[in-house]
């Protein structure tokens, strides 16, 4: 039956604290993204893309809406009938009491039995962070072509950022021989995206190992891909190349939401063969009033432009006054600038309102300014 | 969970619209962009908690097939609830006999079958908001056979020609159901929407068909004014009725007016409709778009004013686009200037640098047209 | 918009310990009845069928099953736009650590920014595992029009029984005036069904209250109805009459797959106006054999009879060998019971084969036999 | 996530099923009591990680429509994937205008707009399981320009008389593709599959088009032959093919042996199809159902041998049903015996006491009837 005997797991863990009141509420991965997306949206989409059918989605943190949001998997169309989207917290278990997660691997040593319900033959691991497209299809056939014990995603970055990653050292033929996390003096540029594809039955046996193992972190990067080099396994490196950004902090946050303004941005969210499919809110078609004027934005549905929008993004149900000026900003779901209010080089949390006449943000800022509280009109 | 099933009637085959009718029914039109038009009914019904709902099609059903699916979208719950399309089979010997009467007595075990009491009948080519929960509370309350809706105009004579109009007496009651001739310029305008019982319904289908084979409901409707107790309750707010062309253009038109929009479009009662999945629009550096209302997955970097862009079009460089409907996955390229148009989908304005016809009497350009 | 402002949070948490090896892996509320079931397909039914658009599933003990089962929303038809089934397990939040539900009011009073997220005006409080059938809607008016605070379902037990329930003591109006869990000299037969409608702002204020008072259990019975009594609530008695089964016991989940057998059972399942939806199987319809003899029996898709049933209920994939027996009994999802092997008085737990000539249980036994491991066959 | 998509053609118009036909067409046909035919092919492709098919009806679209829906029961992501419902318009004028060419060229930019290179063509009257990702494979490593799925027999001369043959060279090369005549026991039945380029079928419709309003896709693959690399490829395991009432009769006949039974159904290749939320059936005291094949929501009271019984039957105290295939919601009263008979839905044979036709020759009760 189905070739892609593959089950994915995403990490949806993070806090995401360095993003500040904008995860006060939501887990990192619910950060609103793009105009109308979720970050958790790439991940999701990708999934679906790539042809697998059920997705655990790891959770920890305050996640009532992260948890809601991704349950609905018929966004995805992950709710056919053999597929799903699983959230999955910690849990009490007969044997053992309520407790966190402990680390990324001990996240999946807690959902063991989630997984071998399914009895998938290859397991994919993914954070629930990060923005990119990719084909888990293509990586799951180079794994299977290099014969590997496990696959590690991986992406050329900067020789002088490489000291800012976990570091894959491969040999000729694209085998990790040496993995190092964040090393000063770095060996080569090959950053690791936290993306991993294991053959289930070795990976299986590696956690139950671990969960016992008082010394470990209970981590991937720290403890499961060093053992399996110490143990002489096969591990790849599949090369991914496109779009790849880890949005945590809002300076980032907002740098990936400006790169969508670029005419031939590399994410293309507009390509059919690839879309990311996310929450369908019912909104009216944007409208653009008699006196707007609009110049390089990105706009989505639900939204009111009556004054200026200039190189910004406008998330669903933004609303900008007659006579305001949104410049260089990121405008999340529900933001309304009222008229003749002045925003420039700030990213405005979800339903915020700011007062006609006010002005937030500067042109010359070193940080993007985060707006989270209702800003009151000066007239 | 109302007490009612609702059914949506296929338009008469009274109503052309010349161009856009040729590929799909009226029910499946875009409308505002991101809509087609019988989102509007469906909307309204699942609103109401009817969770029951026909959908009646009588030719070129792909779309609308596609478009409707399982009814997921339009917030109707597929086990408890139901989303039936039924296909009343177009006779092409002689178009009299496509009546919707024929369409309902061709799925009369279907109707029959259902097990709530009453039924509310919408129309798949007008557009309005309304609350058939409280309609229907009126009905049982008022005691009357029959409801009917109607919007009280004041242009009847140079619009709704199309239409029927409800002859009122002073309690409402329903005098008489004729055409509008445009004879006066207030009017009541027929919504084409009826309340009454299932049974009832069922007796009216079989009675018209004794009558004769090309009699419709309105037609048996207004022959039953003497004997049954049928009575018009006002609508108020938004309304437009597609029965031509031109009311197609001009109700997309009327809604660019924020104002207007607010008048149909309202929080408390969302329109629902199949997303697409497209992203946000992009505009680029030289896009001047003024008093329009435009959908996600455009491109624009040419000059837009006065119209309604569906989704995924593109308007390059230095063309300009007025005036204009156009519908999703079109192309208006560089420096191409159209003006007073319709422009259907997936069609592509390349070689001819203006395509402007004068106000009041817009063009047409056909669906996958390469001009 | 929709005017059954009611959103349902069932009580899934109970580890059904009663029930002995059944529950060992799953929890109560997701054990099979009924030949294609689960006991919570019931109330999840229920609520689909009373126009109820969210529901909030409270899981705790050992819920990786249940989570993924009611999580499929689809199944109940409660994926359209504005609908969904949440899996709410309990949660680590920023001002607080990850804990259990102390109670079933706590277990609400954790969810409630979830319920908040959908702004109810009243919440429908359920048990997930009570088999019958019961249209809401109808409670709610019934609450609506008896202007109360709190609505209580309530069904009439006999007298002699009463003292095994928390019972409610009314006035001729319908009013609870009195609340008395297992009371020794019972004053009526009205036993409580755990089945509560509250207008939410009040709730929420008392839960608010509750979960900061040492002293409370933070349970529904316990605090929180004693409280709205000592304040002079208005609740009401909503008598139900018809089919309820709590299937606390080997015993009684025997029994109620028994019910199932009489011509005219009150619990009704083929009626077409209110079905009960669950989990669809791909399975072929019944085999029935050459030599098979049927009397009295309940018989579902998937299974394949070679042997003689009697009085028994089959569920999905059970296979009874030529020459085998089954007498008074419940065979379980996936059971094979070999050739010539005797089945009687007994429940076969799920997926257990009993070897040709076995025999298992006994005609005249107390109590019914619980086959929870392998038998061997004989020959 | 294969490189192909599906086609599921609608019937030809030279099958004809007396009786059943009149309500749906063959894809919509009960089988063995819980699918319908199109079950099958659908459940191929899906499994065979086929995510986009085009689903071709020509006439009755309701049951269809509404047993498809959007799909996901067969396990079809319904965003990524697409489960295509093409409409070909029945010409009532001249029925030989109906052909399946003429259904494809309707619909040519549905079929020109799909990215996956290969297509798989399967029929929606034929009953098999086939692994249509291992034949992609298959076609793709042979190099030839169209592979045909062939099912060999030895009954040719009594059965199979209205399906086409391949005529094989030693090679497995198709020579032709003809009729079968009935003039010898042993022949490949040609089982309407075809895989190839998308671009080629494309080609063959445009050509077909070019030769004859009435020509076939079978037909002008038969007239390629000598220019075209076409080859055969044999099924093993079940094969029936409805193309008439006996055939659908025995069809069905046929599978209520389990071990033919298991010969087409097999755990890691589920036949799915919709449900219909009944509850498993009911035996009641003086039940004595024998070798038969039952689906759920049945009430038994009455004795049953040799038959398939569809969802929701009632075989009251006293019945006797002998091989009979009976299909939803009919009711058999009390005392009532029928045998040899294909009963329609919603039946309810009451007054009439006996109703047995003789082996070989099955009786057919309409939809609805009563008697």
């Amino acid at each position: 039956m189905k070739q892609n005997n593959m089950l994915a797991m995403i990490l949806a863990g993070g806090r995401g604290s360095r993003l500040h009141e904008l995860t006060n509420k939501v887990a990192k991965p619910a950060v609103s993204y793009g105009g109308k997306y979720r970050i958790v949206d790439f991940p999701l989409s990708n999934c679906a893309n790539s042809g697998i059918d059920i997705v655990g989605v790891l959770t920890q943190y305050e996640s009532v809406l992260l948890n809601s949001y991704v349950a609905a998997g018929g966004r995805w169309g992950l709710d056919a009938r053999e597929s799903g989207v699983f959230v999955l917290p910690p849990r009490e278990k007969a044997d053992a009491d309520l407790d966190v997660y402990r680390g990324t691997a001990d996240a999946i040593s807690q959902n063991i039995d989630f997984i071998d319900n399914y009895a998938p033959e290859y397991v994919l691991i993914l954070s629930g962070d990060h923005i990119y497209k990719m084909n888990y299809a293509k990586m799951l056939a180079y794994h299977k072509e290099m014969n590997a014990d496990a696959t590690i995603a991986v992406i050329e970055v900067p020789m002088k950022e490489a000291s800012r990653f976990g570091i894959m050292n491969t040999d000729g033929e694209g085998h990790i021989v040496e993995f190092e996390e964040k090393p000063e003096h770095p060996k080569s540029n090959l950053a690791s995206m936290g993306i991993y594809i294991f053959n289930w039955k070795l990976l299986r046996k590696m956690l139950l190992t671990d969960m016992k193992n008082a010394d470990s972190h209970h981590d991937f990067g720290k403890d499961i891909i060093p053992q399996l080099l110490a143990d002489n396994r096969t591990l790849a490196a599949y090369k991914y190349q496109g779009y790849w950004k880890d949005v945590g902090t809002i300076d980032s946050l907002w740098e990936a939401n400006m790169d969508l303004l670029d005419s031939n941005n590399e994410l293309d969210l507009n390509d059919p063969t690839w879309k990311i499919y996310t929450e369908d809110i019912p909104a009216l078609p944007q409208y653009i009033g008699p006196d707007a004027k609009i110049n390089r934005a990105f706009i989505t549905q639900g939204c009111i432009v009556e004054g200026e929008v200039k190189n910004s993004v406008l998330f669903t149900g933004a609303k900008v006054g007659k006579g305001a000026k949104i410049i260089d900003s990121v405008l999340m779901p529900g933001v309304e600038v009222e008229e003749n209010a002045v925003v420039q080089r700030a990213l405005v949390a979800e339903d915020i309102h700011i007062g006609s006449g006010a002005c937030v943000g500067s042109a010359d800022s070193e940080h993007i300014e985060l707006i989270f509280k209702r800003v009151k009109g000066v007239e | 969970m109302a007490n009612a099933f609702g059914i949506i009637a296929s338009s008469g085959t009274h109503i052309k619209v010349e161009g856009l009718l040729d590929y799909r029914p009226i029910a499946a039109f875009s409308f505002l962009g991101r809509y087609r038009v019988i989102d509007f009914p469906i909307s309204n019904m699942s609103n109401s908690d009817i969770d029951h709902i026909q959908v009646y099609i009588r030719r070129k059903p792909r779309s609308l097939v596609e478009h409707l699916g399982t009814g997921r979208h339009y917030n109707i719950n597929s086990k408890k609830g139901r989303l039936q399309i039924l296909f009343a089979q177009n006779s092409s010997e002689n178009d009299v006999y496509n009546t919707d009467i024929a369409g309902y007595l061709e799925n009369i075990e279907m109707i029959e079958r259902v097990h709530q009491p009453y039924v509310i009948i919408a129309p798949s080519y007008m557009v309005y908001a309304a609350n058939y929960d409280t309609l229907l509370q009126t009905h049982i309350d008022s005691g009357a056979d029959i409801t009917l809706l109607y919007h009280s105009v004041d242009n009847a004579k140079e619009a709704f020609l199309n239409c029927d109009i409800l002859n009122l007496n002073k309690q409402k009651g329903v005098e008489s159901i004729e055409k509008n001739r445009g004879s006066a310029k207030n009017r009541n305008i027929f919504m084409d929407t009826y309340i009454m019982k299932k049974d009832l319904f069922v007796e009216l289908i079989h009675k018209a068909k004794k009558m004769s084979s090309m009699i419709t409901l309105p037609q048996i409707v207004n022959a039953s004014c003497s004997e049954l107790d049928i009575r018009g309750v006002a609508h108020r707010g938004y309304f437009a009725s597609i029965t031509d062309f031109k009311s197609y253009f001009d109700a997309n038109m009327s809604l660019i007016d924020l104002k207007n929009s607010l008048n149909l479009f309202n929080p408390e009662w969302p329109i629902y409709t199949r997303t697409n999945d497209s992203c946000p629009t992009q505009y680029f550096d030289n896009a001047d778009v003024k008093n329009s209302v435009v959908s996600n997955g455009c491109l624009i970097e040419g000059t837009v004013e006065n119209s309604v862009i569906g989704r995924g079009c593109q308007i390059k460089k230095g063309a300009v686009v007025k005036n204009c409907v156009i519908l999703a996955n079109s192309i208006i390229d560089e420096d191409v200037h159209v003006e007073n148009q319709v422009i259907d989908k997936w069609a592509q304005i390349t070689r001819e640098r203006e395509i402007v016809a004068e106000a009041g009497h817009p063009g047409y350009i056909r669906r996958d047209d390469i001009l």
